[in-house]
């Protein structure tokens, strides 16, 4: 069973239509890659998704319908979103940046130090000094720390060094491995995601273009829709 | 939605035909309104060059409009007291007239805009605010225990200044001058946003890290909007104390700081004529609900929180929406 | 001038800094903390004093009156969050600039209708007043020892519940980025909801608690309001410590200048004017210290900078 | 035609209590004469003057009222009163008496049926003496009304000075004077502080525990307020142009019908606006508003009832009147005052002599 | 040897305890890109701060042109031809697209205090922000908000914005994040172009468009310099790899 789903999901940003039928589906333990060029709303499905944008067509998850709950419902139902941009909150210090959002589980700060020694190091340092790497790791330990079901990692290896976003795949290849954790990632590097992930979606122009399991995204797909 | 085009024509044909139509019906006290209105309307479009344009929320335009209304009161006392206004270093006597009352309430209102400019610039956000706020604060002391002009009672001019050719005791004569400031005061606004240093302040508000890796001084920029927007309260403060033939310490205090903020934020800020359609509706507001009860202080409330509360972007937001990407 | 005389008025000075700190606490929550400019906070200062000097006259007991100024003042608070504030978060700063000065004409207007244009009466009750003698002979009034002990625990309630609780630590990630803690599963809204409660739930105790020895009239919030935000900038916003000791250095600065600056004065101008001159100079003294403080310190004592 | 009466007053805001009796004494009066050749158009000042100015403005030109009345506060006052009586209107003021209309400034048109600013400030000084007082303290707030109270105080006053000080407009808290005031070795304390701050100054100077005799002008201790002061004000000696307790026919049935009308006692506002009424009430049976100098001479001969007693014009057109002391006292559950004696007796201010009418 | 366009000279400068620039000497000389590459929190952003005048060195000196421009401000050494480029976008995002561009422009002209004319229909402003809009393929969006931009397309913006000073030297920090495949690979194209116009002091993690581009890397760790050479000698240094690169080489 699949634990998200989109069908004909739209959206729009004031009076431009940004998202017009985007479908998608994501099953239990499953790693979704969501591909695209710059621009083709990747980043507006997962607004959609985590509720933060209002959407036409229909998202259920976890066998409920996200259409009209509010953002932090939606979260509670276990999304764990690391957004486009890091937003971490930049007058709060790295531990509390973790403690806001934490909830119970698995994951515990001990464990996300454990994951991220940096932010060990600088647990009390407020975010917004912190390196753009530091950042992104402040922005996945944060999503880590809700527990949740489906982990949406939005650009999240943008701006790190090659040695951090190869532990950073590892990390998710474990938590693929050992907990089972259902992810949807964006990224631009499709080498490793053809490693990691089950299936990809492609999108063009806000519509979903291709959809199926990675081996079968040949070089000719992502010649035309995503520009290599 | 309305295109902002027609609202704004439609505001200064009302600002045009209400007096006409005042003159005609015999209705001189309208146009003291209208004057009223306009006045503030040329404050709130100063307000507005710091407010919208530079993103400086200053909650000390009081001190420009009060220095503004002080010039002419100053002047105008030792005018008609035939006493000299000072005598050391140089002598300067008080004069009557409009046009060198206007030039003093803007050169000194500028003067004061630039040294709390200066001061107040190192800080941003909220600290402005207050920091313009302490400004404002110590010229209201000041003028309240300054006994010698009159301190919380204020000065009276009994007559009108004069501007030549005009006889300004006249409602609508003294109210097209003020329109005709008013007119001015707009196109200096329009050419302001669309020029090579509105598009700098413009950008200085967003985003002033790209304004300085690209060659500019955000703060100078801020700096100058100041001061021209102190001195457009300045005028506006002298033309004000000359529509009441009056000037008090009330007009450095907070309230009138807020309240020229007010018709800003109520009109639209940022937006060319949103300080004008402010303070005319403002004032028609004031007027009209003033009769209908002793409490009408809770209507005035109530009808600004719904226009908050259902327009985004003040009145002019409310009927045009969002501003157009202008080309 | 006694050394006795001197003590004592730096203690008057102290003592008036925490009653501003008490008057600022709740500002400090609101806009300290969670970032909302609410302009309207002193009304909800002359609410608490208003439901205290109701209910302390119908019930006579002042601590009732102190009970129903905190939960008037949370009600109208809540519902003043849930009508109007809510809405207002995501708009720009200005816009709550506008509805909130619409909130004080409203809230203004509507105590005089209900308890009309009079002062209200409101007492400290007699348990609590009276001089005490202080070590050194001072006389000081009791009263004024109570506030002083309120306010430092309100001032320590409110440091640990921003600094050391999650729930404070939630709040001030909502100031940083609503969406993004809402994204997270934090229900910013119901929190901000209760935060405003608490802070307006403050200002009406500090309300009811000054207006015992103030007049409890229209209109008493907007001198309070000033004075607060002067605290808060002063220390530096969101730093409860700050404002804490902003509130000390105005109180002080308030009352020394208020009587050293007449008789600095008296040496320069004839007794007459030099108390008018040294007075003006005083009701500026306050706006002084905050200009020359946010001058050399621009994000005030504590601040962080943005 | 009627005659037409624009009362600019306040009556909304932290003020608003002193316009509404004013309002209330002042109709009172019109509706008691039963006179139907009276118009009044009243209008909120919200304690603005330049709010002030645009009504009086309108009253002139939109409205084209004979007469202007109502403004409480003497720099509302100095910014309404010049302009129209310039423009030949007549005004006559309940309430606000500054000392450039008294003297200097006078005006034919201008009448004031309150008193001058200083008066009430004198007959403490004068009462001060009579107490004995040998060395007060004395403060008020630092602005024009708060240095003309301080003048007019010393201006009687004998004794010595044990301190002078002049507080911020709006202050609330006072611990510091009064730790001055126990410091200072006094023997008594004037102070004119009026509303809210008198409030506040009467209660915590109570809760301190300094208990020397305290005396001041009506306005700290007037019906409307003295409720908010409570137990703090009892015993405290004010002065005052009226009481509620003054023996005359007029004032007794004004306090009766103030009562039944509105359910409230009047204050001494209240007596001002409706003296004010019967003033203009007494002229009006005597003459035509439109013919300007019969009108005055009218309204100069104050052929009316007055509810203090005595009452007459001085040649700047201000009263001439009995200041009496009060005393604070409780009346069952409401506070109140009693007349204890005079403090001066036909008082003219000290301005009439600069008046060149 | 041609002289350095830009020159640090042993600049260092500490966060309290931190030491986040250690004693760096490094230079762009023309024609070159120079790729400066570090683990996360090296010191990188805080190096360039130092260079483009948002940070003041504690100690050290920085020459632009073989002048001394360490205690120039920001915009100084912006109008002395020194482009830069964020790590996260600073734009005003209200405006439009042209609207950033010709503040560019604006600024290398260094004459904002005309209160008058319009800026945009200035012939001189708007044709060099429109040609530096097509540089980087945003001509078809000139008139959008910044806001309503994506992520990569904001990008873009960034170097077009500085292509209007028409740099003597580039700084870029990681112009390639948050770009596609396609993206970083048209950037690479243009920034190769790009060199012989300004030399290039580049920030990246994206090794591909590194590997391809630098003339010179240098590598950060703990804000020092800890190797200096042409690519495939830092490929080969094993303290890099260790550090930063991983198996990414
Ligand atoms: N806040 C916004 N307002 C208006 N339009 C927007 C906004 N954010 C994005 N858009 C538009 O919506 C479309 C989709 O944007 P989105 O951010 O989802 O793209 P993306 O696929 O994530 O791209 P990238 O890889 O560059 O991040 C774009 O055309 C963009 O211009
Ligand atoms: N203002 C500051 N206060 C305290 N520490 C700071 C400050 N700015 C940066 N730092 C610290 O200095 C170190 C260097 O930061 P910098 O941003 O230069 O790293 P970077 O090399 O650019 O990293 P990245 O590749 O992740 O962007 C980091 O550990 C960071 O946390
Ligand atoms: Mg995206
Ligand atoms: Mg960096």
């Amino acid at each position: 069973m699949s634990l998200l789903t989109l069908s004909g999901v739209t959206a729009s940003y004031g009076p431009s239509q940004a998202l017009f039928g985007v479908d998608l589906q994501i099953g239990e333990g499953e790693v979704l890659a969501l591909l695209g060029r710059n621009g083709m709303g990747k980043s507006t499905t997962v607004k959609c998704i985590c509720r933060m944008l209002p959407a036409g067509g229909t998202l259920t998850f976890d066998g409920k319908d996200l259409g009209r709950l509010a953002s932090y419902r939606a979260a509670r139902l276990g999304l764990g979103l690391v957004p486009e941009g890091r937003r971490c909150f930049g007058s709060l210090s790295v531990q509390e940046n973790l403690t806001a959002a934490a909830r119970r589980g698995a994951w515990t700060f001990e464990r996300v130090v454990e994951l991220f020694p940096r932010l060990g190091e600088r647990r009390g340092q407020r975010a917004a000094s912190l390196s753009g790497g530091e950042q992104q790791m402040l922005a996945i330990g944060r999503a880590l720390m809700t527990n949740p079901k489906l982990l949406i990692l939005d650009e999240a290896t943008e701006g790190l060094a090659p040695i951090i976003r190869q532990e950073i795949w590892s990390v998710i290849r474990l938590l693929k491995a050992e907990t089972g954790l259902s992810i949807l990632v964006i990224d631009k590097s499709l080498r490793e995601l053809r490693e990691i992930c089950d299936r990809a979606t492609i999108l063009e122009r806000g519509r979903t273009v291709w959809a199926g399991a990675i081996g079968e995204l040949s070089d000719d797909i992502t010649h035309q829709y995503i520009g290599v | 939605m309305i295109r902002e085009a027609y609202v704004n024509a439609l505001t200064l044909a009302l600002f045009a035909l209400i007096p006409l139509w005042a003159v005609l019906a015999d209705e001189p006290f309208t146009i003291t309104l209208m004057t009223r209105a306009a006045i503030f309307a040329i404050a709130a479009i100063g307000l507005n060059i710091a407010l919208g344009l530079g993103g400086l929320v200053s909650l000390g335009h009081a001190v420009f409009f009060g220095v503004g209304g002080y010039a002419m009161g100053i002047l105008a006392h030792h005018a008609q007291t035939y006493t000299a206004l000072s005598e050391w270093p140089f002598l300067i006597e008080g004069t009557k007239s409009m046009p060198v009352i206007w030039l003093a309430a803007v050169v000194l209102s500028a003067l004061a805009a630039l040294v709390i400019g200066i001061l107040s610039l190192r800080t941003t956000g909220v600290y402005f605010i207050m920091i313009t706020l302490a400004f404002g604060q110590m010229f209201f002391f000041f003028a309240i225990s300054w006994a010698e002009y009159g301190g919380e009672d204020g000065l009276s001019i009994y007559v009108r200044n004069g501007f030549p050719g005009l006889n300004t005791l006249d409602p609508i004569q003294f109210y097209g001058l003020c329109l005709g400031l008013l007119c001015l005061v707009l196109v200096f606004a329009w050419k302001l946003a669309g020029s090579p240093f509105g598009l700098a302040l413009n950008a200085a508000r967003q985003a002033p890290v790209r304004v300085e890796t690209v060659g500019l001084d955000p703060t100078r920029l801020r700096l100058v909007a100041f001061v021209l927007s102190g001195a457009i309260a300045g005028l506006a403060g002298a033309l004000f104390a000359d529509l009441n033939r009056f000037v008090s310490p009330v007009m450095f205090s907070w309230q009138t700081s807020g309240e020229i903020m007010i018709f800003v934020i109520l009109g639209g800020v940022g937006r060319l004529f949103g300080p004008v359609i402010g303070a005319l509706v403002f004032v028609a507001l004031e007027h009209w609900l003033g009769g209908l009860s002793e409490y009408w202080h809770i209507y005035l409330g109530l009808l600004l929180l719904l226009i908050v509360l259902f327009g985004r972007g003040g009145l002019i937001g409310m009927i045009c929406g969002r501003e157009a990407v202008h080309d | 001038m006694s050394l006795i005389l001197l003590i004592e008025q730096v203690l008057n000075g102290l003592q008036f800094g925490i009653m501003l700190f008490l008057m600022a606490a709740g500002l400090t929550l609101i806009f300290g903390v969670m970032g909302l400019i609410n302009l309207a906070h002193g009304s909800l200062y002359m609410i608490g004093a208003f439901c205290a000097a109701a209910v302390a006259a119908w019930s006579g007991s002042f601590l009732l009156g102190l009970v129903a100024a905190l939960a008037g003042a949370a009600i109208a608070g809540a519902l003043v969050e849930l009508i109007v504030i809510r809405r207002l978060y995501d708009k720009d700063h200005l816009d709550q600039v506008l509805a909130t000065f619409a909130l004080i004409l409203i809230f203004s207007e509507g105590t005089r209708w209900i308890f009309g244009s009079f002062p209200l009466y409101l007492n400290v009750p007699a348990y609590l007043s009276g001089p005490v003698t202080l070590p050194g002979g001072i006389e000081y009034p009791f009263y004024r020892l109570a506030l002083i002990i309120v306010g430092l625990a309100v001032a320590a309630g409110l440091y640990l519940l921003i600094s050391k609780t999650r729930l404070g630590v939630q709040i001030r990630a909502g100031e940083n980025d609503r969406e993004m803690i809402a994204a997270l599963g934090i229900d910013i809204a119901r929190l901000y909801t209760i935060v405003f409660a608490l802070g307006a739930a403050l200002a009406g105790l500090a309300g009811a608690l000054v207006g015992a020895i103030q007049s409890v009239q229209v209109g008493m919030g907007e001198p309070v309001l000033i004075m607060a935000f002067v605290v808060i900038v002063i220390g530096g916003i969101g730093s409860i410590k700050g404002a804490l000791i902003g509130a000390v250095l105005v109180g002080l600065t308030d009352t020394l200048g208020g009587i050293f600056l007449p008789e600095i004065m008296k040496l320069f101008f004839d007794p007459s004017t030099a108390t008018s001159i040294g007075s003006s100079l005083a009701s500026m003294a306050i706006y002084v210290l905050m200009a020359a403080v946010l001058i050399l310190k621009p994000s005030g004592l504590f601040g962080v900078r943005a | 035609e009627p005659v037409k009466v624009g009362m600019i007053t306040t009556l909304s805001g932290g003020g608003a209590g002193l316009g509404i009796d004013v309002r209330d004494g002042f109709m009172l009066a019109v509706k008691q004469s039963g006179n139907e050749e009276i118009e009044v158009i009243v209008e909120d000042d919200q304690q603005k003057p330049d709010v002030a100015v645009q009504l009086s403005d309108k009253m002139v030109q939109a409205e084209k009222v004979d007469v202007l009345t109502g403004i409480i506060w003497s720099n509302l006052a100095m910014a309404v009163i010049p302009s129209v009586t310039a423009q030949g209107k007549f005004y006559l003021s309940p309430n606000a008496g500054p000392s450039q209309l008294a003297g200097k400034g006078c005006h034919p048109n201008y009448f004031n049926v309150a008193w001058q600013n200083d008066n009430l400030h004198e007959a403490a000084g004068a009462y001060a003496n009579f107490a004995e007082l040998k060395n007060t303290f004395i403060l008020a707030p630092n602005y024009p009304a708060g240095q003309d109270a301080l003048t007019g105080f010393k201006r009687f006053y004998k004794g010595e000075l044990a301190g002078e000080i002049y507080t911020k407009l709006g202050q609330t808290d006072y611990a510091a004077e009064i730790a001055q005031i126990r410091a200072s070795g006094a023997d008594g304390v004037f102070f004119f502080l009026p509303g809210g701050m008198g409030i506040s100054f009467l209660k915590q100077y109570k809760d301190s525990g300094v208990d020397l005799p305290v005396v001041g002008p009506a306005f700290s201790f007037d019906q409307g307020i003295l409720q908010a002061v409570g137990d703090a004000a009892l015993g405290v000696k004010n002065t005052s142009q009226w009481s509620k307790d003054i023996d005359n026919e007029t004032n007794k049935a004004f306090v009766e019908s103030f009562q039944a009308e509105y359910g409230r006692l009047p204050s001494l506002y209240a007596s001002q606006g409706f003296d004010t009424a019967n003033l203009l009430l007494s002229a009006m049976a005597k003459a035509d508003v439109n013919d300007a100098d019969a009108f005055r001479a009218a309204l100069e001969e104050a052929d009316f009832k007055s509810t203090r007693g005595n009452f007459r014009f001085g040649p700047n057109h201000h009263p001439i009147q009995d200041i009496y002391v009060r005393e604070v006292i409780k009346e069952g559950d409401v506070y109140t005052n009693k007349i204890i004696g005079t403090a001066l007796t036909s008082h003219a201010d000290a301005y009439w002599s600069e008046c060149s009418m | 040897m041609t002289e350095p366009v830009l020159q640090t000279l042993g600049i260092s400068k500490s966060f309290g305890a931190l030491r986040a620039s250690r004693d760096i000497s490094l230079d762009l000389r023309p024609g070159e890109i120079h790729a400066i590459i570090g683990p996360n929190g090296a010191g990188k952003t805080t190096l360039i701060g130092q260079i483009c005048g948002t940070l003041r060195p504690d100690a050290g000196s920085v020459r632009l042109h073989g002048r001394d421009v360490t205690h120039k401000a920001a915009r100084e050494r912006a109008r002395a031809g020194l482009g830069r480029t964020f790590q996260i976008s600073s734009l005003a995002m209200e405006d439009t697209v042209l609207e950033n561009a010709v503040l560019g422009a604006l600024g290398a002209g260094g004459r904002p205090w005309r209160f008058w004319s319009n800026a945009l229909s200035d012939k001189g402003l708007r044709e060099t922000a429109e040609e530096a809009l097509a540089r980087v393929g945003l001509q078809d969006h000139a008139r959008r908000r910044t806001a309503e931009l994506s992520h990569g397309q904001r990008r873009q913006l960034e170097v077009a914005v500085a292509l209007t000073l028409r740099p003597k030297a580039l700084v870029m920090d990681e112009p390639m994040a948050g770009m596609g495949p396609e993206g970083s690979k048209r950037l690479t194209g243009f920034l190769d172009a790009l060199r012989a116009e300004a030399p290039i002091l580049l920030v990246e993690h994206d090794m591909d468009a590194v590997f391809s581009l630098a003339d010179r890397i240098s590598v950060l760790v703990y804000g020092e310099v800890i190797a200096t050479g042409t690519v495939d000698e830092i490929r080969a240094d094993a303290a890099v790899r260790e550090a930063y690169l991983g198996d990414e080489a």
